[in-house]
Formats: structure tokens, C-alpha cells, sequence
């Protein structure tokens, strides 16, 4: 497979200890139609690659300006390994916005909870919003937290838990945000992490405020035509790629 | 029958080709299952921009499919087990085909089921429509009763074929699976039941385990192996039916370039099928369909369908 | 009766398996056809240091194979058409066995026939040497009479092994072919007729068309499919026959690196082999054996052996 | 497959309007082993690549003392394109030198005939044999042209011809040959270049000079291990990769 949908990458880093990966590439197109939520999707390995599919990444941020796009991943394996080496000056093979972001309604109180990769979706999401939500981002531990400083530049308050308490509080991210819901006043809650922190947020927030969640799932074709990447909702399987992968959590079923 | 279709003239190649009467403008058709009913790739190309459209499967009743996970990577190739999910036939002649014939495209309808009375009936409604062609899909090998059995044993193959070939006046396509010891006897077997053509491959039956959890990647434990690692297999296929039966063959299996079509129609195709391909690339078809143009146009030949067959063996 | 072979213990990880009485140092075998009689190698590493090795098919008489081009590309694959080019049964056990054997090496010896007195005739010869094993090879495609039908049909199979059993009281290998509908059958019927171990899979037969000349690209025409690409097949064939025989299971098919073994032997392989992957890195061998190591020590593992069959389902 | 034996490329050129790609990599036990008519065999396609098959290419000189290996090579295929857009500063992942090259003897008067891709393996051959040997080289036109500057800075004479006689004579390198021989006192022919040229070279030959051909075919292992590479010779099949490259004329079966 070559290089179908190429954007010209104009940055790559390291963010911190954690060994997180920032990849920022120009593309006019991405970046002024996408919203938070949304993802791209990533051919992997180069022109000679026998990697079939592409990986998906949610946009971390965008700038209309400048058309260029934030994207922020751990690696995982084959994929992300090779984009880790990818440097400034060469082609990304990126397919997008695709999917369905935040709904965003002007004027609510929000929180934004992230774990593990979930952080790069919401820190998107925490741009748009700024000082209209607050941050909750949970950690294994200190060595893996990151993009800090972004969610401060943006207005955002923030709160910070690690599993081992090796850095601020020890504990959860869900005893953040059920100590935030109990304080009141919020509206919404947006959550990106994995589906164990996704689930008992869902317990935690319990009708006292919106609740979305973004899932992920292997996909096929990313854009809702093959079935691969569904979830289970109350109405049935719905696809993660086009029908979400943000999704209400009330059509959710969480297992 | 399908007159009004206009054929394809790219670098003054001639691209149509015609399967069993039905009028393709070009002979680059999107595998079922790959593609929807459509509309997802409505952003990269029109469905009436194709020879044709498969649709994903369709089956009587609405399918759930499989668990999840349904897909992952293998080198070259992918497994999938979706596990048939659709909204019914009834739910598709009401929805989906109108959208598509309204907007202009040749419709080929893959029809699965379970047993020989479900596909029979499903056939009859199918029938009573303006789509364009049926395709028998008597080779998924990712449900229990997905039809594979039909398509491993010639006698059942034959037996289905015939049942099918009186609810339905329509040109009838069989799509064979390649998890069989010899694959020309059961395409001799579907063209003496009243095929109108064949298809083929569906998927090579895979398996992967994921060492980290041993557990394996799909939650069906075992998928269909699709993609560039099975076009080997496929072009092989393809190559040894078309050399023992008279009615047309669509290949397919891992084709991702137009040099890739122009070989499996060397091989012996009259059109081609693209499904995984789109994975990576949503235009493939597009882009595929013009390299079989530039093929011909290089190679001085002023239509596609002579490539058919066109391998110089000895 | 090889006691002396030592075992490999790398970083704490016993390496060692036995396969119908035979000790192998470790579970990683070259795959015949791919490795010569191993000389070839001893640049990168020797016989000795492998599990075994199962050297290239010998047949009573010598064979000239098939003409050139023998060999093509295809996505994550390999197809090759050799033909069973061998100097004969008398000549390998005259120059090849008494080296290898010299070396320390465990010795697999692949047999070749194109008709039971053939096969039986060479098993004869062979079982009066000191190799090690035998492997029938019912399975090559590149020749007209190279055993593949003996491989597609249960019947033929059974005979065949009944007969070869006969000929010798050596481990008896039978490598089946995966260009069938159920390989399970076949495995069977060969546990059945007296077969010690099974070997799975040789090669996916494929076609590939050079569309510039528009010939075949193998001058056999059709040829078997090898690496990565057939990697999900094999390991599914491997789960499936492990599932329904008693007998050692050794696995092969595209395996390049140690976490690929590790996920073969976890589907049910008790060794495995390395063919193609050879042709890209001649260390492919060693550096697999080490990465089955080094996966049993992260995981806790004392011995490489209780890989097999350690997929969980359900 | 991912660099095994990786190897520093210190330099790459295009060799004229030729499109001929040089690739100069640093491999000290490569450069230090090797002799004219070797070959080394290429990965082709980088880590995660679906070629699986390396690419036989023909070592076109090497030093020694700086540990350097000169290759240079047409774009025929997938690998090939990509290893015209490999950098200084790269690896190649390459095994080598392998094969059995042209047998030299001191103090004989040679030609070396190379036609196509076949001028590099003999470029190297008259290297070594600098004064002692004349190369009579064959192009399709002018514009493929190339090396030439090598082969005279080696002192060793020099002819060149095309087929349509777009550069200096109009005609096929046996023409040259048949003359040089006719001159009398060549001890050695040697050739590289399609089947069609070396068997007319030999019809040529007839006996005169001790004639030694390099010979191509299609390749599995590239070691001697798998029996792809074959030729017919008299004493029947011989691998090309281990037994040739370069074998003696009077064993090959020309057809
Ligand atoms: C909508 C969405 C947004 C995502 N956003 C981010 C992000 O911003 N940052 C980030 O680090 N990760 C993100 N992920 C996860 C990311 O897609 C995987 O980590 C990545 O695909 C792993 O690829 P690999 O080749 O390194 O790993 P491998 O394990 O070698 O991948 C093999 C296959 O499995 C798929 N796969 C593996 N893990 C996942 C997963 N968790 N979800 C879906 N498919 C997977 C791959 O896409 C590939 O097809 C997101 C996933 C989804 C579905
Ligand atoms: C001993 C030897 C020395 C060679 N030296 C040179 C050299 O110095 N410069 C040069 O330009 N070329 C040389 N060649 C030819 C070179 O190997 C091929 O041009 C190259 O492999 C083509 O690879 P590709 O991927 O670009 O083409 P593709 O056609 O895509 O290759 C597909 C497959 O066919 C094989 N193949 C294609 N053409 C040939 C060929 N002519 N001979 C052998 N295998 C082939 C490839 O190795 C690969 O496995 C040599 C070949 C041999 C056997
Ligand atoms: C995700 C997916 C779903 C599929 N679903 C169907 C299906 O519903 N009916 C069918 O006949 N084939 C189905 N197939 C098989 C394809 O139509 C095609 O035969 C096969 O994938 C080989 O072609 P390819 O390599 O171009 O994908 C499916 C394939 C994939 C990858
Ligand atoms: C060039 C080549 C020659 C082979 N020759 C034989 C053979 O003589 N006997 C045999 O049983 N298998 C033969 N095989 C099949 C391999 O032993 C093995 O079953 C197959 O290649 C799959 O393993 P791999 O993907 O690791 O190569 C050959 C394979 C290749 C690539
Ligand atoms: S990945 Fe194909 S529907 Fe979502
Ligand atoms: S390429 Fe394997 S013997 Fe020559």
C-alpha cells in the first residue's frame, strides 16, 4: 500500500518520561473540519508494508490556522513502533476526521475524565472547552503522566491520580469524579479510558449529569462499512467507527 | 436488460464487460462485506461509479453477527469473522436497494442463509426486485451454519444451486469458498445446477492467537483470511475453473492494484472483486479501475474484457 | 535412543522436547527443502545446534526437478516449483547422513515417492541407516506424482502409511498437505494407519501471471505458497488437527520469529519448523529458539514444552 | 523481516541520464573477502516489509582499506524502486559476498564483456585486472550509458557500442568480441550480460580463449540450500547462487 492520503509531518516528540509519542502533521483538510472525538486513521509500515490495517488515533488537537493536527499514542506494538520512528519532513498516510465526537453544548459545566491513552481524546475536548470543565486524569503511575502543561494552557482545572500514588494522590480517577459530582453543579461528563474506568464512572455519574463515553475496538475499514468494530447498545450492535466512538452512555451496555 | 448502463472509455480503452446479460461499464465490482450497501464510501466514490456493488450479506431474518473481537492483522492479509450481521432481507429491499438503483448502480445481492429453505425464500424476495444479480454465498466460514458446508460438498452445492435457480429468474452468481481439496468440482457441480457464472474466492479459513492473553484474536476463535497474502490462491482458483466451465468467473482475493486485476483476468476472470483492499484505501476501486485502463492503453488493447483468459501457458 | 542429545537451557528456560521418543535439544526444526542437508548453513550455524533437522526430500531415484523459473514473489510469500531435484536416496545416505550424524545432528529424513513401492523401497533403505526419523512427505505439489493426491485423500493416505510402517521401525513422521477441505480427516486416517507424529502444513498451492509477458511466473505453472502469509492457515490446521490426534503435532508455516513459535506451539505444536524464513535471514533458526526463551522466562515458563496447547478458549 | 545484517550506505549517486542508481555502504568483512563476480543479497522493503525474497545484486568494487562495497543497479521492480530511494546515513540490510566469482590468473590478456546490467559485475573484474584486460561493452542507446569513466580510470582499454548507434558505433558487443579475438593472443573472455549475449559470445569464442559467463536466475535462499536458482549444465542442474555465479562455458548448456 502506498501513500494515498499523505500529510507532511511538522513536528514529532517524546513527552516526558512516559515515553509517549506526539506526532503533528499539516493537513488543511483534518484540521478544519474536525472536532474532539474524532479520530484518524493511520497506515503503518510504508509503502512496502505488510500491514493491512490502518490504526486509528484520536485527534489530540488541530489548529485551523496552521492546518496542522495533534496526535498522541503509546506504543502498543507493530504499528505504533514504526510511527514512533517517523520524523518531520515525511509523509503520514492518514485517513480522516472520521467518526462522531463530543456532543458540545455552550454553557454547561463538564468534566472531562481521561485514563491511560483516553487523556489524548478529552485533552481535544478540554481545548474546546476550557475553563468550562474541569480535568480528571488518572495514571498507572507518575513515570506515565503527560500532556500536563497542555490541559493547564487551556484554562481547564485539573486533578491528577495515580494507581500507586507515586505522583498526587493515590487511587482511581473515579474517586476524582465522584467527588466532583457530589460538590454538584455539573452537567455533563465525558469520559475516554479503558472500559473497567468507563463502566464504574457510569455507576458513579448514575443519571446526576450527561454521561458520554468514547469506546475503542478493533476496526476494519474505520469508516462503518464492514461491521467489525461494534459495540453492544441497548437498540443492538452499533459500529464504533461511524456510529461513535463516542457514544450516550445511556444506549451503552456495559458488561 | 440493464441497456442504459454506459460503458467506461478511460485513455480510449473500452472498460465494460457484460456477466451473464447484465451490462458492467467497468469489470471492477466491491466484494461483499467490504463495502456496506454503499454508502460509507459515498465520500471517495459513487457505488454507480463501480461495474457493480456486492452488498454485505443478506439472510432472512436480521443476523447479530459475532462477538467482538471481529478482525485482526495478519502479514499481508486479515481475519475477519463477522458472522453475517444484517438487518434482514426485508429491511434491505425496503432501504438499501432503492437508494442504490435510484442512484444508478448494478446491484448484486449476496444472499446467505442457513439451510436450503431460508436461502430459497430470501431468493424469492430477492426476485420480486429490481436488483441486478444474486450472489449465492455458499462460503462463510464464520458461522456455524453460514453456508461453507454448502460449499464444501458438491452434492450440496448442486442440490442448493438447483432449489435456488427455480425461485429465480435473475442471473444467478455462486460464490465459492477455497477450503476445499479440489475446487473445479464443485464449480462443474454449480454450473450443471444452473449457475449463470461464478465467483470466487471467499475467505481461506485462519486462525491467531494473541500470546500476550492466549487467547486467539477473534472472539469466533477461527476467521476468513483475506487480502494480498491469499491472491496466489485465489489467481490459482480462478485460473483452474475458468479452464473447466463456460459460464463467467469473477475473481477475487486480495487484489489491491490494477496490475493485480489485469492478472487475475489473465488468469481467467471476466470481472474482479475488491474488498479488503478498500481497508487501506477507500478509492482503491477507483484507482484499480484505472490501472486496468493504462494496462490496456499501454499494451495497445482497445477493450479490458480481451485480458479475459489472455495467460500464454507453454 | 539419542539420550545423549543435550538439552538447551537458555536463560533458565528448559528448550528441550522428545517427539515419539526421539530428545530434541529444542523445539525449532529447518524445514525440508529449505535447508539443503544443512551445509549451507554452517556459515551462520550448524545442524547440531537445531531441534533437528529434516533435510531435503529424497527419493529412491535421483531427480532432475523442474525447469527454471523456480521461484517467485508473491505479498508475504513465497511459491516455489522445485520438483524434488535430489541425487536419490543411496547418494544422501552414502555423503549426507554419515556427515550430519558426525556433527551431532538430529536427523529427519523427508521421503518423497510417486507411487507406494517407491516410498516403501526408499523407507526400506533409509530405516537400515542411523537417521533419526522419518518424514513421509504425501504432500508436494509441484510435481505431477509427488504425493498430493496421496495427501488429499484419506484412503490413499492410510494405505500409504500402513505400508511405510511396515518398512520401519523409525519414528514416522506424515506431513500433511493443507489443500484440503478437512484436514482433520487426514491426520486421522494417518494416526490410524500407524503414523507417530504428524507435520503440518506444506505449502498452499498458488499461480502467479508476469502480466509484461503474460506467461506464468513459474515454469511448473502453479507452485506452493510459503512464509508469513500462510502463517494463519497453518496455525488454525495445527489447532484443529491438535485438537482430534494423540500423536505429536510439529507445526509449520511461516513462522519468522520466536513470538510466532511461541503462538504455534500454544495452538498445539509440540516443535515447529522454519522453512522460508531462512531466505531472508539464515539466522531465522537461532533467533527463534531464543525468542521462545526469552518468551518462557518473562511469562514464568521452566520448559519451552508446556507452550503446547496453552491457548485458552472460552 | 527487520536489518539483520545492517550496513552503513556512506554514499548514493545516479549515475548519468541513465537512471543507473550506485549505492556505496560500508561492510569491512564484505569488502575485505570479496572478489570480482560476487554477488551480495539485498532486503528490499525495510522492518515491516512484505518482500520476502532478497535481491541479488552483483558487487560492482570494493575497497578494502575504507571497508567499502560499490553496487549500482537498474529500477526493475518493487525492490529495486525502493532501494533508488534509500540515503546516506541509512542501513542496508545485506548478506555477502556470495557465490563463486571469476577465476583469475596472473599475467593472461583478457576481455571482459558485460551487456546491461551485466557492466557492473565486470567493472569489478577490471578493476582487478586493470592493463591486462580490454572490456567491450554493449548499450541499447546512449542514454544508458554509464560507467564509463570507471572502467577507463582502471587503465584497462576500452570499447563501446549501441544497439541503434546513438554513442559511437552502431551494432552488438559480440561484433567487438569476434574482432578482438580475430586480433589474436586473448587468453580469457569473460561476460555478463543477457542469456542471448553470452551464448553468442560463445559461438564466437569457439574454443579460441577460455570463455567464463555469469549467469542470473531467480533466487530463494541466495546460499546453495534450496535448489531455485538452477542452470543446465552438462553434468545436469548447478545453482546459480552457489555454484555460479560465474561458471566455465564449456560446462554450460546454452539454449
Ligand atoms: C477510536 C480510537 C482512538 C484511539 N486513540 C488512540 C490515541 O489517541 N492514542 C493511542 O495511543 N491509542 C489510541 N487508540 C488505540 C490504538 O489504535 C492502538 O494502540 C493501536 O492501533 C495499536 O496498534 P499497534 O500496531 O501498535 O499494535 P498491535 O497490537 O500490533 O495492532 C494489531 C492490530 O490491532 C489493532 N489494535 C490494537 N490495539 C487496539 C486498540 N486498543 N483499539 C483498537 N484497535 C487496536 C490495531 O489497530 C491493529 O489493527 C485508539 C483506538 C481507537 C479505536
Ligand atoms: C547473481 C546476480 C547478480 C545481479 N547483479 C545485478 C546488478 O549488479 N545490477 C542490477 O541492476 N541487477 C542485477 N541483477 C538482477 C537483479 O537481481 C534484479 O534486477 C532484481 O532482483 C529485481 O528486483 P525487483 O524487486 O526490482 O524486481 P521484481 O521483478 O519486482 O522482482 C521480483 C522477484 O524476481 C527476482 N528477479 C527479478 N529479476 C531478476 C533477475 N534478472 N535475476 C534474478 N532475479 C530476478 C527478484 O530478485 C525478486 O525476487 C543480478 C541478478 C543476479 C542473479
Ligand atoms: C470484513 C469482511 C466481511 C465479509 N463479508 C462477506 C459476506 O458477507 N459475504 C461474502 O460472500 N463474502 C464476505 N467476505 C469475503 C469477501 O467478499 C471476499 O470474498 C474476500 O474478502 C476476498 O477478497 P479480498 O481479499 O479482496 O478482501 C467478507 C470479507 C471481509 C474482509
Ligand atoms: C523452496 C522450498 C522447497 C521445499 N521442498 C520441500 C520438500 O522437499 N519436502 C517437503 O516436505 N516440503 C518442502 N517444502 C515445504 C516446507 O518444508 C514447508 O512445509 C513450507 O515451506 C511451509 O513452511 P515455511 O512457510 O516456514 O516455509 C519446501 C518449501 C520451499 C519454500
Ligand atoms: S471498522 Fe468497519 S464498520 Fe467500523
Ligand atoms: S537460491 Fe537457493 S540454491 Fe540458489
Amino acid at each position: 500500500m502506498s501513500n494515498y492520503y499523505p500529510a507532511e509531518i511538522v513536528g514529532t516528540a517524546v513527552l516526558g518520561d512516559s515515553g509517549v509519542r506526539q506526532i503533528v502533521f499539516r493537513s488543511p483538510s483534518i484540521a478544519s473540519t474536525c472536532s474532539p472525538g474524532q479520530f484518524v486513521n493511520i497506515a503503518c509500515g510504508g509503502e512496502h508494508s505488510s500491514h493491512i490495517l490502518r490504526r486509528p488515533i484520536s485527534i489530540a488537537g488541530a489548529d485551523r490556522e496552521s492546518g496542522c493536527v495533534d496526535i498522541r499514542f503509546d506504543i502498543k506494538g507493530a504499528g505504533t513502533a514504526w510511527m514512533a520512528e517517523l520524523k518531520t519532513g515525511e509523509l503520514l498516510d492518514v485517513i480522516g476526521p472520521l467518526g462522531k465526537g463530543y456532543p458540545v453544548e455552550p454553557g454547561k459545566k463538564c468534566l472531562v475524565v481521561g485514563g491511560g491513552t483516553g487523556i489524548y481524546s478529552v485533552l481535544f475536548l478540554a481545548k474546546v472547552l476550557g475553563a468550562g470543565c474541569k480535568a480528571l486524569l488518572g495514571f498507572r503511575n507518575s513515570s506515565l503522566i503527560n500532556s500536563i502543561s497542555d490541559f493547564e494552557s487551556y484554562g481547564c482545572g485539573l486533578s491528577i491520580i495515580t494507581d500507586d500514588g507515586s505522583s498526587g494522590r493515590k487511587g482511581f480517577v473515579t474517586e476524582l469524579v465522584a467527588e466532583e459530582l457530589d460538590r454538584g453543579g455539573i452537567d455533563t461528563v465525558y469520559a475516554c479510558g479503558p472500559m473497567g474506568m468507563l463502566k464504574a464512572v457510569n455507576d458513579i455519574v448514575g443519571g446526576r449529569a450527561e454521561y458520554y463515553v468514547s469506546l475503542e475496538e478493533r476496526m476494519g475499514c474505520g469508516v462503518g462499512a464492514c461491521m467489525a468494530c461494534v459495540c453492544h447498545t441497548l437498540v443492538g450492535y452499533k459500529r464504533v467507527c461511524a456510529d461513535g466512538p463516542v457514544f450516550n452512555a445511556v444506549e451503552v451496555c456495559f458488561k | 436488460m440493464n441497456e442504459h448502463v454506459k460503458k467506461d472509455i478511460i485513455k480510449g480503452v473500452d472498460l465494460s464487460v457484460n456477466i451473464c446479460g447484465v451490462n458492467l461499464r467497468n469489470p471492477v465490482i466491491t466484494a461483499s462485506g467490504t463495502c456496506g450497501c454503499g454508502e460509507e464510501y459515498a465520500p471517495w466514490y459513487s457505488a454507480a461509479e463501480l461495474g457493480a456493488i456486492s452488498v454485505k450479506a443478506v439472510t432472512l431474518e436480521p443476523r447479530e453477527g459475532n462477538e467482538v473481537p471481529r478482525i485482526c492483522e495478519t502479514p499481508s492479509g486479515i481475519l475477519n469473522a463477522i458472522g453475517l450481521q444484517n438487518k434482514g432481507v426485508r429491511h434491505f429491499v425496503e432501504h438499501d436497494l432503492p437508494r442504490l438503483k435510484s442512484e444508478g448502480a448494478v446491484v448484486i445481492v449476496n444472499l446467505a442463509g442457513r439451510q436450503v429453505s431460508d436461502y430459497a425464500e430470501t431468493a424469492s424476495i430477492i426476485d420480486g426486485t429490481d436488483a441486478d444479480m444474486i450472489e449465492l454465498n455458499i462460503s462463510c466460514p464464520n458461522v456455524h451454519k453460514g453456508g461453507m458446508a454448502f460449499g464444501t460438498d458438491k452434492n450440496m452445492a448442486a442440490e442448493l444451486v438447483s432449489e435456488i435457480r427455480r425461485c429465480t429468474s435473475k442471473p444467478l452468481i455462486v460464490k465459492l469458498t477455497p477450503n476445499v481439496t479440489d475446487i473445479t468440482e464443485i464449480a462443474l457441480a454449480v454450473e450443471t445446477a444452473g449457475a449463470d457464472a461464478i465467483s470466487l474466492i471467499n475467505t481461506l479459513l485462519g486462525m491467531r492467537i494473541d500470546i500476550r492473553t492466549r487467547r486467539p484474536m477473534l472472539a469466533n476463535i477461527t476467521g476468513g483470511l483475506s487480502g494480498p497474502a491469499v491472491f496466489p490462491v485465489a489467481l490459482r482458483m480462478v485460473w483452474q475453473v475458468k479452464n473447466k466451465v463456460k459460464i463467467p468467473v469473477i475473481g477475487m482475493g486480495g487484489i489491491s492494484t490494477g496490475e493485480d486485476a489485469v492478472e487475475m483476468m489473465l488468469a481467467g476472470a471476466d470481472a474482479i472483486m475488491v474488498g479488503t483492499a478498500m481497508f487501506a484505501d477507500p478509492l482503491a476501486p477507483i484507482r484499480i479501475r484505472d490501472g486496468i485502463a493504462d494496462y490496456c492503453a499501454i499494451n495497445g488493447l482497445p477493450a479490458a474484457r480481451e485480458l479475459t483468459g489472455g495467460v500464454i501457458i507453454g
